[in-house]
């Protein structure tokens, strides 16, 4: 080596550093060639040569909540690094960059002029992805945290003040935040202007710088002086002029996503992301993907509110005709009732008074009748009943005499009766007749006697008989039973 | 005998009593004469009586009958 | 005898009286004739009376028939 | 007889009851002859009223059915 | 009769009561004539205010179909 | 008849109310032809105001769509 | 009529109301006419309104009026 010339030869106990080198770097070739390491670091002091398409940073890895660094590498990338770095940065829209956490594949180089260096072969885009991910999370759970009156998350979508203003009928006045230099201005101004519709807007730009993290703080400053000038715009659009695809990493940012929630006016965004939306497409009124997109849904918006009108005015004149036409129906149907009803309530009325006339006449003469009926009834009851009842007490009268004849006949016999017994009794009784008999009247003393006591022998009595009488003396006297006349 | 003011009843009332003793032997032989002698006297008063009454009831009855038959 | 008071209601009353008495042989011999002649008294009262209604309903009768067939 | 304020109302009343009287025989021989004379009174003024109401009515009656005949 | 502020109305509802008396016989026959009688006066009465308003209504309802049938 | 300040909306109530009367026959025979007049009266008056109405309405309509069509 | 102040937002709800009334038939013949034209108006001013530049709707405004002077 022509350099190792430039030094005396080492004094023992000592060698060239370059021959240290050519220990390390062999000691290192042993060690790490053909073998390259997944290694998770942050990305510092990074420069890009354009012209050479080359990388220039390191990678530091620093104690955990500190800024102790632990481990320090530079690093370098070209050629399929470089290719990796772009796709890197077209994927994720994150530029790379000093402050990047990355997963890269490196691969440890000694040379003996630079000194250990890691040669970056690959970058892994879904690691940054994650951790880009991770502080979209962050700063989505900051923002619903810190504002909860105008941020909050529903249904898993994020919801905001913004999105709760409700738009204008029309969207005539208009603010607008780009950059000057965009064409996606130009795109929205043109779509504007040419709509089909003739509809006329006013439009007022706010040109800002739009692009790297840095410039976060200008944006929320236009949002501000859009708020501040006192118009009242219909709406804010926020558009982002086309170029770079990594500039859009700054919609994420914390305080835009935050003004824009709580922005008065309704935001309508144009940023043109074709991966997930960013927290300012979430936190803004309307999200669409171009600023083309933006003005064509502002000029649909407008078209619809003249078609709502015109289809009013459509229903209010089919309506008004349908009306006036129900109108007129109602009108002649009410005549036809009033006619018709009218005539039924005469021919009613006719019909009642024919109806009484009738039960007037019918029944007046059925009256009449009826008494005259009566009386008939009355008078044959009275000109035959007397005649009946007459000849009634005349027939009792016959048999009254009857029984008094008969009567009479029979009282006299009866009487005739009973004296003709005693005529016969009496004669049976009479002395005469009881002489004839055989019987004798004895007489002593000039008594008649029943018996023998008092009379004594040799006394001188009479015996009586029918026809003489017989004067006897007493020669004997003796007692007889008397039996032999007991019948 | 034949009272001026003997009546039907009267009479016949008499007889009765006559009668009835009569038969219950009631009367001596004594008596009896003069009781059949009395009560022979009042048979004859009252059928003469009766008969009497008997043709006026008859003439009565007649002339009724007339009238009703020409009525 | 007719008195001049009297109804064909009381004559028929005493009327039928007499003749229950006789039926029932409550009237003396004394008086049967008597009672006979009032009883025919009472009868021609009766038929005289029932005569001159039947008479007069007759007539009043036959006038309102004539006028009923008039009417 | 027909006495001034008699109305047919009444009278027919009146004649309804003689009838009633004279057919259930409660009344007396007596006055027989006087109630179907009164009767034969009421009779007469009750047809005559109805003959003349019958005429009025009539001619009302003809009158109205010629008006609705025409009507 | 028709007197000078009688209403149909009115007529009408004496009529009405006149019928339903006569319908329910608590009409007598002292009265019926003069009942008839008014009951005729009321429905003459009541034709003729009929048949004024009929030819009134008619006149005023042909007219109206007139201008509809022009309108 | 028609009020200076008769509205449609007035006249059309005031006629329905009339139209119901006489549909439930409320209104009485004396004052029937009155209210039929009155009807027609309303009528005529709702029938001009809805033509000029419509009239009115279908010149502003044609004048509209004149304009959407040039729009 | 066309206030100089009023917005789309305004006329729409005018709009809007006036169409519902009509639709559910709460307008009354009387103001038909006079609301389909203030319609007719609303709809017309939108539309220029959103055809314009601000500084011409003020004219749009002022000729709208003198129509409605007019008219």
């Amino acid at each position: 080596m022509e350099a190792s010339n430039r030094y005396p030869v080492a004094t023992p106990g000592s060698i060239r550093l370059s021959e240290l080198s050519a220990r390390v770097s062999r000691a290192i070739e042993e060690a790490f060639s053909y073998t390259s390491f997944w290694v998770i670091a942050d990305v510092t002091n990074h420069t890009y040569k354009s012209q050479k398409d080359y990388h220039y940073f390191e990678l530091v890895e620093k104690a955990e909540g500190t800024s102790v660094l632990l481990a320090k590498f530079s690093g370098s990338a070209w050629g399929t690094g470089s290719q990796k770095i772009a796709e890197f940065e077209k994927a994720t829209g994150q530029r790379f960059t000093g402050g990047l956490n990355v997963l890269v594949k490196v691969t440890v180089k000694y040379q003996a002029a630079y000194g250990l260096q890691l040669t970056l072969q690959d970058i892994d885009i879904n690691f940054t992805l994650g951790v880009l991910e991770q502080q979209r999370q962050a700063t989505l759970l900051r923002l619903v945290r810190d504002n909860p009156e105008h941020i909050r998350i529903e249904d898993g979508r994020l919801k905001t003040s913004n999105q709760g203003l409700v738009l204008n009928r029309v969207i005539q006045r208009i603010a607008v935040i780009s950059s000057s230099t965009s064409a996606g201005f130009q795109d929205f101004q043109h779509t504007l202007e040419n709509n089909g519709w003739g509809y006329r807007f006013s439009v007022d730009p706010y040109f800002a710088l739009i692009q790297g993290d840095h410039n976060a703080g200008q944006l929320v400053d236009k949002i501000v002086a859009v708020y501040q000038s006192g118009v009242a715009y219909d709406a804010l659009v926020i558009i982002r002029g086309g170029g770079a695809q990594t500039d859009f990493l700054i919609f994420d940012h914390y305080a835009i996503a935050r003004a824009i929630a709580r922005f008065p006016i309704p935001v309508i965004t144009g940023i043109g992301h074709q991966k997930n939306e960013t927290l300012t497409d979430l936190a803004a009124h309307t999200a669409t993907k171009t600023p083309t997109k933006a003005a064509e849904f502002i000029i649909a918006h407008n078209r619809g509110f003249e078609q709502e009108l015109l289809q009013l005015q459509k229903n209010m004149v089919i309506k008004s005709q349908q009306l006036l036409s129900a109108e007129n129906r109602k009108l002649s149907m009410i005549r036809t009732s009033l006619v018709n009803n009218t005539r039924s309530m005469i021919t009613g009325h006719k019909d009642a008074l024919v109806r009484n006339n009738q039960i007037t006449i019918n029944t007046t003469k059925s009256i009449l009748y009826r008494h005259r009926t009566g009386l008939n009834n009355l008078y044959s009851k009275l000109s035959i009943q007397p005649k009946g009842m007459l000849y009634k007490h005349q027939a009792e009268l016959s048999i009254i005499c009857r029984n008094l004849k008969t009567f009479s006949n029979l009282y006299s016999k009866s009487q005739e009766n009973k004296l003709s017994h005693y005529a016969s009794l009496i004669k049976l009784m009479s002395p005469e007749n009881i002489l004839s008999k055989g019987f004798a009247i004895v007489k002593a003393k000039g008594k008649i006697r029943g018996n023998a006591d008092g009379i004594n022998l040799g006394e001188e009595i009479t015996v009586i008989l029918a026809k003489q009488q017989l004067v006897a003396t007493v020669t004997s006297k003796e007692n007889h039973d008397g039996t032999e006349f007991n019948i | 005998m034949t009272e001026l003011n003997l009546t039907y009843e009267a009479a016949f009332e008499e007889l009765s009593q006559i009668a009835k003793e009569i038969e219950t032997e009631s009367v001596s032989v004594d008596v009896l004469a003069e009781k059949v002698k009395r009560a022979a006297e009042l048979v004859s008063f009252c059928q003469s009586k009766l008969k009497a009454t008997e043709t006026e009831v008859g003439k009565i009855i007649s002339q009724m009958e007339q009238k009703t038959g020409e009525g």
